[in-house]
């Protein structure tokens, strides 16, 4: 068994409401050293291992799991490590 | 004229685009599962609101990789109609039907209420029964309607005028107001708006049904001898 | 684990092990005797659920009797998952309230998401399609920090949940008071449309019939929080300690859809959705209703953690389950309904004929009880009541008029009280038009939902204000009925009958006590004289914090019916120059 | 400036239904080897300098970015790299 690890931001240039809204939020609890905040997605996949993985976790991403319009994605793969 | 209403799991106005259909225009419509249809069968294909797959992961993202949306494809390949509103919307841009994609609401919030729109182009097969520049009212209920395109885009679909409605008061934070947009072909159209809760006096608005009148009388003239 | 194997019923009895989980002494001597033995571990928790307030009400009981439930036009009143009235056509309305007031104090949005799927399912089980959601909700003052997160996250909640579902929520109320400052009130109503022909009841009937569970899977969720909060019993593992429900309103959706499609076929017995207690009270209940016995196999039961244990199985709370009574060798044809929506529903019992709740685990019989004294049987209480000494002072009071100096002043600053200001900031979040039969949505004084090819509609409202009650209980809860009739008739309709939400601080207390009666009184009185049986109701007590009681609040939710489209009025000024009266005194 | 990396995830033993409905779509697409799905949230934050910078996420992570109820967060502190 794999953990895969895969990051989903959006692009740089497309607007992240989300972000700005948290970034506001912690400006107004006082954090005003805060500058940006991007929001993005992190998913944890435990897959069975497979010599094509990395290759099967790209396409997951681009046919599914980001959107290629606003989004970029990256991945590690680890061992899982057995209790 | 047969009408297919696509229903995944998840969606919600799938009933109420079929009212707006049978009873307000009255014509025949189909509740169509997505497993296990045939779209050659109809002549017009409704992908309705709603939240297909719970809207988890990105709205429509998971419905747009369905075996039903190849099929979408291949009808809209031979021209015919095809309205994707809200959820339906998202699964038009999420499978590359149309450009762009959604971004959250501006406010972060969903939001329901009548909006007006522009119908700034009245050329279309889904708009030809309005008044150029009309300001029509027809609600909106929706998180994620804050459409993006990159610039490119933007320039391109207003080059080909593919914007068709635009919001009066911009809600969400869309580039360029848009509300409505249609494929290059001019026979695929993607809102947020939903013109079927907008079909009957009695529900606040009937200027939705004039969308669904101009489909109906544009597929007239090409397949009624004498329309 | 919970289960130690050390904690043998010798245990539990002599280390008293059962008041943890809010058992008497006097109420497990009363076990003991209707088992002729001592319960292991298992079986206390079973009691303790079932015996709790929420599913038992044993303090209520008393009170609830005094509520007129009864008219030629109710074909259900309370007693199963929801009320149900005849309006005309074959057709009838389906409705109730639930509180979900403590879930919503400890996780905000999953807390209020989770009461409105609670409230969806008791409607779709009893087989009706649910039309239209209302809510009442209540806040401390928006001036604090903290208030402010659970009324942002609660409207989050309800919008979240009830917008994915696709239920339209239609109108609601909300009062922001001191008293609700710790605990907030979350209370979700919801009404359905059915063919009186579909009507369902969760009945475990016929002997040897299947029972099948569907819908989510079963996990360690809201264990720890309902009645269990023993830190020795739960320390080794901060894991295994039960985790907050989460709701999942993509699952309700699909359930919804497949119910709705299983209520046609004749191989369907009985139906009925895992509430509070989940499959404990589901499953008693439906064979206790039904005079019959159930037995269950627990290995069969789809679970979602590892190792869970039948008592941490049967005390779960997972959210978007039901239990399903299918005649022995039809399975099929139900199980294929739910696979076309993706859904399992798995065989893990069977009625039985010896009125027992038999559970068996790991080859073992982890539960053996009489059916009958879970339900039926549980305790009842009758409490002391007393006059608080606050009602007398008020009472003895001359009557204060205020004067106003300058009436648009007052106006304007009443209009600024955020209980009378106008919520559309939350009610904007609502999808009240999905179905697309809304005609008028949140902002008018009762909502209308038309009943789609009828010429007749729906009106809908939740009001109480709980300021009269807290002042005077008997006239505050008539003054409620009355509101929310006044609501119904300004709509143009005629109203029908009414399900209540009743709200209170610890009832342990002779004057909270006292409050609950006093209300429960007037609303009586009201909905006698209006001819509004109450039909359906929930009771959500203990509501207060550092002491401190809420206000009492007996929420009313009321339907009526327009005859006619044409009846239906706005409450909204419609032409300059027509005319302003005032009618009443 | 720094740039703060902070992961929040779901308890486990938490009900996961985005989790749940990504793993049901990526077997329906053919990828039967993915046995578990978790979805949880990534941010990036761009924050000043300061020797209290982790003290800081901390606080923010527990007041406001994660909720504390359903939720575990972990973060990492890097430097800007300037262009
Ligand atoms: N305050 C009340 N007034 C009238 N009926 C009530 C009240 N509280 C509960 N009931 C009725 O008692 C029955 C059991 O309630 P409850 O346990 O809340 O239902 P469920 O099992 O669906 O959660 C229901 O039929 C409900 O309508």
């Amino acid at each position: 068994m794999k953990k895969v690890l895969i990051h989903i931001t959006l692009k740089e240039g497309v607007l992240d409401p989300q972000g700005k809204a948290v970034q506001h939020s912690l400006e107004t609890l006082g954090y005003d050293t805060v500058k940006e905040v991007r929001v993005g997605k992190y998913m944890e996949l435990v897959v069975e291992d497979d010599a094509s993985i990395e290759q099967q976790v790209e396409t997951m991403c681009e046919k599914l799991l980001a959107n290629p319009v606003i989004e970029n994605y990256s991945y590690t793969v680890e061992e899982v490590v057995p209790l | 004229m047969k009408f297919a209403v696509i229903v995944f799991p998840g969606s919600n106005c799938d009933r109420d685009m079929y009212h707006a259909v049978t009873n307000a225009l009255e014509e025949e419509a189909e509740l169509v599962w997505y497993q296990g249809a045939n779209l050659a069968n109809y002549d017009a294909i409704l992908l309705p609101g709603g939240f297909s797959y719970g809207d988890y992961l990105r709205s429509g993202a998971i419905a747009s990789t369905s075996d039903i949306v190849t099929q979408v494809k291949e009808q809209a390949a031979l021209g015919k109609p095809i309205l994707g509103v809200c959820n339906g919307f998202q699964i038009l841009l999420e499978s590359g039907l149309l450009p762009g994609a959604m971004l959250q609401n501006k406010k972060l919030k969903f939001m329901c209420h009548q909006e007006g729109l522009r119908v700034v182009n009245n050329t279309t097969m889904f708009t030809s029964n309005y008044v150029q520049d009309a300001i029509v009212s027809i609600p909106i209920a929706h998180q994620e309607g804050n459409y993006y395109c990159d610039e490119a885009t933007l320039a391109s679909l207003q080059a080909n005028n593919q914007i068709v409605f635009t919001y009066q008061t911009n809600p969400n934070g869309s580039v360029a107001d848009i509300a409505g947009i249609v494929n290059e072909a001019g026979n695929v159209l993607g809102m947020m708006p939903h013109p079927e809760r907008a079909s009957e006096a009695i529900l606040g608005s009937a200027d939705g049904l004039k969308l669904f009148q101009s489909i109906l009388e544009n597929w007239r003239k090409v397949y009624v001898a004498g329309a | 684990m919970l289960q130690a194997p050390e904690i043998t019923p010798e245990v539990i009895e002599a280390d008293r092990v059962y008041q943890e989980m809010g058992i008497t002494d006097e109420e497990f001597s009363t076990i003991k005797k209707i088992l002729g033995r001592l319960p292991n571990f298992t079986e206390v928790g079973i009691f303790s659920v079932m015996w709790s307030e929420h599913c038992s009400y044993k303090t209520s009981k008393p009170l609830l009797k005094k509520f007129p439930t009864k008219a030629p036009h109710v074909l259900q009143g309370p007693g199963e998952g929801a009320g149900v009235v005849d309006i005309g056509d074959g057709q009838a309305v389906v409705f109730k309230i639930e509180s979900h007031n403590h879930p919503s104090a400890v996780e905000p949005y999953q807390g209020a998401a989770t009461g409105v799927g609670g409230i969806i399912r008791d409607v779709f089980s009893m087989g009706a399609r649910p039309i239209a959601s209302l809510n009442s909700l209540r806040f401390g003052n928006l001036t604090n920090g903290r208030v402010k997160y659970l009324f942002d996250e609660i409207v989050h909640g309800i919008a979240g949940y009830g917008n994915c579902v696709g239920v339209p929520t239609v109108g609601g109320e909300i009062q922001f008071d001191d008293s609700y400052q710790g605990n907030p009130l979350v209370n979700a109503m919801c009404v359905g449309l059915i063919d009186q022909k579909d009507m369902q009841k969760g009945l475990a009937a016929g002997i040897g019939n299947t029972v099948l569970y569907v819908g989510s899977k079963t996990g360690r969720d809201g264990i720890h929080g309902a009645t269990f909060a023993s830190e020795d019993l739960t320390e080794d593992s901060e894991s295994k300690r039960s985790s907050v429900q989460v709701g999942d309103p993509f699952m309700e959706k699909l359930l919804i859809e497949a119910c709705l499609e299983v209520i046609h076929s004749d191989a369907l017995v009985g139906m009925q959705d895992m509430g509070a207690a989940g499959l404990t009270s589901s499953a008693s209940e439906m064979a206790s209703k039904a005079g019959t016995g159930m037995e269950m196999n627990l290995d069969l039961i789809p679970q979602r953690e590892e190792n869970m244990t039948a008592y941490e199985m049967m005390l779960s709370e997972s959210q978007e389950r039901m239990l399903l009574v299918v005649q022995k060798g039809r399975e099929k044809e139900i199980q294929d309904v739910f696979a076309k929506y993706d859904l399992e529903a798995v065989a893990v019992g069977h009625v039985t004929d010896d009125k027992q709740f038999r559970l068996l685990h790991k080859g073992e019989v982890v539960t053996d009880i009489p059916v009958d004294s879970l339900a039926e049987d549980a305790p009842v209480y009758y409490k002391p009541s007393a006059v608080p000494s606050y009602f007398e002072e008020f009472q003895a009071m001359t009557e204060y008029l205020p004067t106003v100096m300058d009436h648009a002043d007052t106006l304007k600053s009443l209009l600024q009280q955020p209980t009378i200001a106008s919520k559309e900031y939350v009610y904007d979040q609502y999808d009240s038009m999905v179905q697309a039969n809304t005609v008028f949505a949140p902002g008018s004084s009762a909502a209308v939902v038309r009943v789609n090819g009828y010429d007749k509609a729906l009106a809908m409202t939740t009001d109480c204000n709980s300021r009269y009650i807290y002042l005077d209980p008997e006239t505050g809860g008539k003054i409620a009925v009355a509101e929310a009739a006044r609501n119904i008739i300004c709509s143009g309709a005629k109203p029908l009958a009414l399900t209540d939400g009743l709200n209170f601080g610890n009832p342990d207390k002779p004057e909270n006590f006292w409050q609950m009666e006093k209300s429960v009184e007037g609303m009586s009185e009201a909905s006698l004289a209006l001819n509004t049986p109450v039909i359906s109701g929930n009771v959500s007590l203990y509501n207060e914090s550092n002491g401190q009681s809420i206000f009492p609040t007996p929420v009313v939710g009321m339907v009526g019916l327009h005859a006619s489209l044409a009846d239906i009025t706005p409450s909204f000024f419609q032409h300059i120059g027509d005319m302003i009266y005032v009618i009443g005194e």
